[in-house]
This record gives C-alpha cells, structure tokens and sequence, in this order.
C-alpha cells in the first residue's frame, strides 16, 4: 500500500515580483497550486524561472508579495517548510568527493528520510546500481544528475521543486524520472518545475503558466 | 518517518565534512605550513636576539595564527557554495545556524587543531620559556575557535563574490583585534611568570559569545548570499 | 589680540590650520559627491529615455 | 502615528520630506559650525599646558564623537532594515556609511596633528587613536562589501549585518584596546583626555558637535535621496521628476 500525502496541503503564492538589476523580470504573478497537480513554467532563458523557483523555496525573497504553504507565509515557516520540500535546482548538490550513497544519507538527514526507499533501493530506480559506493565526481554527469534525483524519492517531502530536471539525462533517464513524477503526483504530492523537454504528463493536473507573455 | 533529530544531523554533518577533509588531506597541510613558514621569517626579518624574540614572540605566534586561520577560512562555505550542497543546507528541516555550527566546528577541527598542536614547536623557535608553553596551547585552545566562528560570517557575507580574498580580511581581520590583544598578553604574562587568570577567562568568555553569536550572525548572511 | 596672532596660534598654526583646513575639505566634500552623483544620474536618465523616445 | 511611518516608508513622500529638511539642516549646520570654529579659534582662551594647538579639539572630539553616533546609526538603520525590511532604512544605513568614514578619518588625522606638537611624533598607539583606526577599518569594510557585492538591494542587507556585526564588536574592541594601551603604555599623560574643562572652553565644542549633527542630518539625507532615485529609476515617480510632462 502506497502512501499518500494529506489532501490538504497547499502552495499558493500571489502578486509576486522579482526585479533583477533593475529589470522587471516578472510582477502580479500569482497561483493555487492543490495535492496532485504539477505547476509548469515557461519562457525564454532570462525571464525569471530559476528566479521564480528560488523565490518559491524561499532561498530568494520576493520583491513584492509572498509565498504561502498550508496557508502560512513560508518566510515565517522556515525549517518546517523546508522539512515539505525538496529542491534540485541548477547545480546539482552533491558533494564530487563523496559516493553517491553517502550523499543520499546526508540529504536523507537534512530532509526527511523516506519510509518507502532505502538509499539503495533509490540508487537502484535511477539505474545506479553497482555505483554505489565510488566518488560521484568519476560518474558521467547525467549519472551525477541521476544521483540528485534520487535524493527525492530517498526523502519524503510532498514539494518537488525542480530546475530543468532533465539536463544531460539520456532517454532511458527521463522515462525513469517521468514515471517517478507520475507516481508523486498520484501519491498527492506536488511538483513546480521549469523544462525545455517535452514532457508526458498530460490532463487537469497539470497547470502551466508563461513568464515571457 | 520523521526527520531526524538536530544534534543527529549535525553529527552527520560533522562527519561528513570531517570525511571530505580527509579525501583531500593534501590541502590540509597547507595553513599548517604557512603558520610555520611566517613563524620562521620573523626572526629573519628582525634578528634572531633571543631577548627581542622573548619580548616579541607571543606576538608573533598570533599574528601567525590569525593568518592561518584566515588563509584557511574561504574553504568553511566555498566548495558548499560552488557544488550547490549550501542551498540544499539552507533548505533543511533544521535551524540554519545549528548546522553553520557543525560546520564550522569542522573546520576549525582541520585547521584550528594543528595549529595548537605545532605552537609548543614554534614556540620553541620564537624562544618562548616552556612555562609558558601550557598558556600558549591554551590561548590557542580558546582562540581558535572565536577565530573560525568570526571567520564564518565574513565568509558567509563574501562567498557569492568572485574576489572574495582581501575583502574577506579587511572584513575579518579588524574583529580579531581583541582576540590577538587578550591572547597574546596572556601568552606575554605567563613567560615573565606573572598570572594570566584573566586574560584566559576574557579569552572564554569571548569564546562563548561567539559560539552563540556567530552562527546566527552566519546563517543570515548566508541567506543573503543565497539570494 | 592682532590678526597677524591669530594667524600664528601660538606657534601652532600648521598644525591647527591643516586640521580645521582638512575638516572643510572633508564637509565639503560630503556635500559635493552628492551633488555631483545627482547630476550624473539625471544625466543618464535623459539619456535613456531620449534613446527609447527614438526608438 | 502608524499611518505617518506608513507614509514615510513610500519613496516618493520620503523623497519630497527629505528634500525639505536638507536646506533646513544645511543651513543650520553651516551657521553652528561657523559660530563654534569662531568662538573656538578666537573666543576660547588658551590652553595654559597645550597652548593655541588645543583648539583642534573643536574638530577632533566632535569628529570622534560622530564616527562612533554614525556607526550606531547605521548598524540601528541596517537592522531595521534586515528584520521589517525597510528598504529606506536600508538606504539610510548605507548612505551613512561614507559620512561616518569620513569623520573617522578626519578624528584620525586631527588627532595626529593635535598628537605631534604634544607628543613630538605623529603616531602614538593611544587607546583613542588605535580604536579610532581600527574603526575606520571596520567602516572600510563596510563600504568595501557593498561595492563588491552587484545586486544593490543583496548588498545593503550583507552590509547591514556587517555593521550589526561591527556594533557588537566595537564596545570589546574598544575595551581590549584600551586594557592593551595601560599594559604597553605605562602611565603616558593621556593629553586627549581631559577630566575637567573650562566652560568657555566646552562651549563652542558642543556647539561644534551639534553642528556636525546637523551636518549628518543634511548630507545623509541628500545621499539617501540620490540613492532612492537610483534605485527606483524605473518607477514612474523618478521618471516623472526627471522629465515633468
């Protein structure tokens, strides 16, 4: 039996603005977002993705407006909002001198460790079997990206936050992780992300909103 | 499952920057060499008289230690920082400042604690008498650590910047002012035998002040880093 | 006291002229590099916005 | 009251408030400054140790005096800042950065031109002059952090922890510098101390330091003012002063 998320859980952001060397990149932006759905967003390199995905992780602040979980302003959550979400942004944080497991433990003690995967049971879904226990710096840098990835499903947080998740995966890979994706949102968690690939997730669940328009 | 408990993940934390430190043990030696290697110079700069060096030497040694410890504090945040391990640090379940902590306790595990286990031997060097060679580890036993925990926010504050090196003294080195002044007045007093009670007591209590100080003072500039 | 005794304070008058002759330069200057800052600032706003009148 | 600080926080009223008070405080500061460097030039007996050399303390202590008032100020103005994130206090703290350095080197210099007559060298590490060095360093810093770091707003928030960071510091800089100096020192005649004054002598120094207050008020407000513009320049109230349709 799979577990799932609590239905009631919620990230909702509204009259966002980031201003970046005094450009306007985006303002007035808001939206709801409810267990199972998948928030995408577009546009051009430069238009404030990775900008606006900082913001929602709270590692930026907002220029104007805020952020919400549950109904409460993530600024003031902190280390609780921290403890629902998981972020794989550009760099792929993970330490080069380190093997992969032991990555994976120590994300496993900064979040919450998952009660479903055990660190080599997640190594193992991204194909990583048998690299255990090697530095990552000797891995390709889609395995490296692999190994970020795991550290979702070896954590338990209903918020995946992700920058261009796909980066240097091969096809093999981005099947794995799509299906991964699928099996979050069925569980009721949530994902934001930004991507350049085509993804196959379809239906209500997923929103999109456009930064360039 | 839940998350782990705090004091848990710091000594994970610890340990895996302990284990990092040694997978590149090779820098290690590098402060270590220059605090000897500045120990060295001075007698050449200013003449070997052993009554000169007796009046300058706890100086020297500090002066020393300071730039040890400086040299070596870009690497508290920076790989952290270049890897992107710093952002998913800032986004766990538990207080920032806690974790900045193990961190820098870490570090100053690496390059504090050589640093006092090599100054009886600079000491010897610099003609410092061996009573008060006990004062001198002790000075450094308790000064080291102010000297990372201030270290870490300077660091903190500057680990975005491309050229972070002569900002990060001039941001830093004002602040050790008092540790040197304390310090090495204590190192000075106990090699003409007089009592250093309170200069070491000075030394704890700054001491103290900065391990509950800093970190919090470490984590918002991390934050601000980040952003 | 004659002016030609002020001017010499005492026989301290390097040291006193320099210090209050500094202290002009110094408030004058707090007040200049505004001024001036102000300026170069208006000045690039007209630019741009002349540039993007063009366009 | 709330709806007055509300009113203030927006630019735009800051701005026209603030341009008003300049002149006020200008003027007001230029015409004490004048009054307390003529009272203490030519008024102020001489000193019966130190001679007409006394007088730069008409410079030297109300200089002293600002450097550490400016430093407060900005590491206050930097807090609020940081914890109801006010950008103008932001504004405040670094505009005040400048001012402050100033006077501590202008405390600095004085005090080694007061120093040479009384001591026969230009540089003694007295506990005054030491701390006053160590703060322009702290000062230096301060500046130097928010050059370097790009995205202005990132940059006043790292430098007004540094000042937060600073203001807890100096108070211990200050009291090891000063334990230092009796230990190295001995009993030197601490000549920039002076444990009674005559009040035709204290006189013009408070008016001095008032002055410099003034002067703070005025010139901080005029940086504050142009660093508002520069950083609001796309907002429609700076495009609207800068070319009234």
């Amino acid at each position: 039996m799979v577990r799932t998320f609590d239905p009631n859980l919620s990230l909702e952001a509204a009259d966002l603005a980031c201003i970046r060397d005094d450009r306007v990149l985006f303002e007035h932006l808001g939206f709801t977002l409810a267990t199972g759905e998948l928030l995408m967003l577009e546009g051009r390199n430069g238009s404030g993705k990775t900008s606006l995905l900082r913001i929602l992780c709270s590692i930026r602040l907002p220029d104007a407006g805020a952020v919400w979980w549950c109904g409460e302003e993530v600024q003031r959550l902190g280390p609780d909002y921290h403890e629902q979400l998981s972020y794989v942004g550009h760099k792929d944080g993970i330490k080069q001198d380190l093997t992969p497991e032991e990555n994976l433990r120590m994300a496993r003690a900064l979040g919450r460790p998952s009660p479903e995967l055990d660190i080599p049971e997640a190594l193992e879904l991204f194909g990583l079997y048998g690299f255990e226990d090697v530095p990552t710096r000797t891995l390709s840098a889609g395995q490296q990206r692999r190994v970020a990835l795991a550290r979702l499903v070896a954590t338990e947080a209903p918020l995946w936050i992700l920058d261009e998740p796909f980066t240097s995966l091969d096809r093999d890979g981005i099947g794995v992780f799509e299906s991964v994706m699928e099996t979050h949102l069925e569980r009721g968690g949530m994902i934001v992300m930004t991507t350049h690939h085509r993804v196959a997730l379809e239906g209500e669940r997923v929103k999109r909103i456009n930064l360039t328009a | 499952m839940s998350a782990l408990s705090t004091p848990r993940a710091m000594a994970l934390l610890l340990r895996r920057d302990l284990l990092l430190a040694y997978r590149r043990r090779a820098e290690l030696i590098n402060p270590l060499l220059f605090f000897v290697l500045i120990a060295t110079l001075f007698p050449l700069g200013v003449g070997a008289d052993s009554r000169l060096l007796q009046t300058a030497g706890p100086g020297i040694v500090w002066v020393a230690a300071l730039l040890a410890a400086l040299l070596s504090l870009d690497s508290v945040f920076r790989s952290d920082f270049e890897d992107g391990t710093l952002e998913q640090l800032m986004l766990s379940a538990h207080p920032v400042s806690l974790l900045v902590l193990a961190k820098v306790f870490a570090h100053w595990l690496v390059t504090g604690v050589p640093l006092i286990l090599v100054s009886p031997l600079i000491g010897v060097l610099l003609s410092i008498p061996s009573r008060a060679m006990p004062v001198l580890v002790a000075s450094l036993a308790l000064g080291t650590p102010v000297l990372s925990l201030i270290g870490a926010v300077g660091v903190a504050l500057t680990v975005g910047l491309r050229r972070a090196g002569i900002i990060l003294s001039l941001l830093v080195l004002p602040l050790y002012v008092p540790v040197l002044i304390f310090a090495s007045s204590a190192v000075d007093a106990a090699s003409s035998g007089l009592p250093v009670g309170p200069q070491l007591y000075i030394l704890a209590a700054m001491l103290v002040a900065a391990v509950s100080l800093a970190p919090v003072a470490a984590a918002a500039s991390l934050r601000v880093s980040l952003s | 006291m004659s002016f030609q005794e002020f001017l010499h304070m005492g026989g301290y008058a390097a040291y006193v002229w320099t210090s209050y002759a500094l202290a002009l330069v110094v408030l004058i200057a707090n007040v200049v590099q505004p001024l001036l800052q102000r300026r170069r600032l208006f000045a690039a706003l007209a630019r741009k916005r002349r540039r993007s009148a063009r366009n | 009251m709330m709806r007055f600080i509300h009113r203030l926080a927006s630019p735009k009223y800051f701005y026209d408030v603030a341009g008003r008070i300049v002149p006020w405080a200008g003027w007001g500061a230029l015409i004490l400054i004048l009054v307390g460097a003529y009272w203490g030039l030519v008024e102020a007996p001489a000193d019966y140790q130190q001679g007409d050399s006394f007088r730069i303390i008409y410079v030297h202590v109300p200089a002293a005096w600002m450097s550490l008032f400016i430093y407060v100020v900005m590491a206050a103005a930097g807090a609020i800042g940081l914890v109801w994130r006010i950008k103008l206090a932001e504004i405040i703290a670094i505009a005040s950065a400048p001012i402050g350095a100033s006077f501590t080197f202008l405390a600095l210099v004085t005090g080694s031109l007061w120093g040479k007559p009384m001591w026969g060298t230009w540089w003694v590490w007295d506990a005054r002059l030491t701390s006053e060095l160590i703060l322009l360093f702290l000062y230096l810093g301060v500046m130097a952090l928010y050059g370097a770091v790009e995205d202005k707003r990132m940059a006043s928030r790292a430098a007004a922890i540094l000042a937060i960071v600073g203001v807890v510091n100096i108070p211990i800089i200050h009291y090891s510098v000063e334990w230092w100096n009796t230990l190295h020192q001995g009993p030197t005649v601490t000549k920039l101390d002076k444990p009674s004054i005559a009040p035709e002598m204290l006189w013009p120094l408070l008016i001095m330091a008032v002055g410099f207050q003034l002067y703070y008020v005025a010139t901080v407000l005029m940086r504050a003012r142009v660093e508002l513009l520069e950083r609001e320049r796309n907002s429609r109230w700076v495009q609207e002063l800068v070319q009234p349709r």
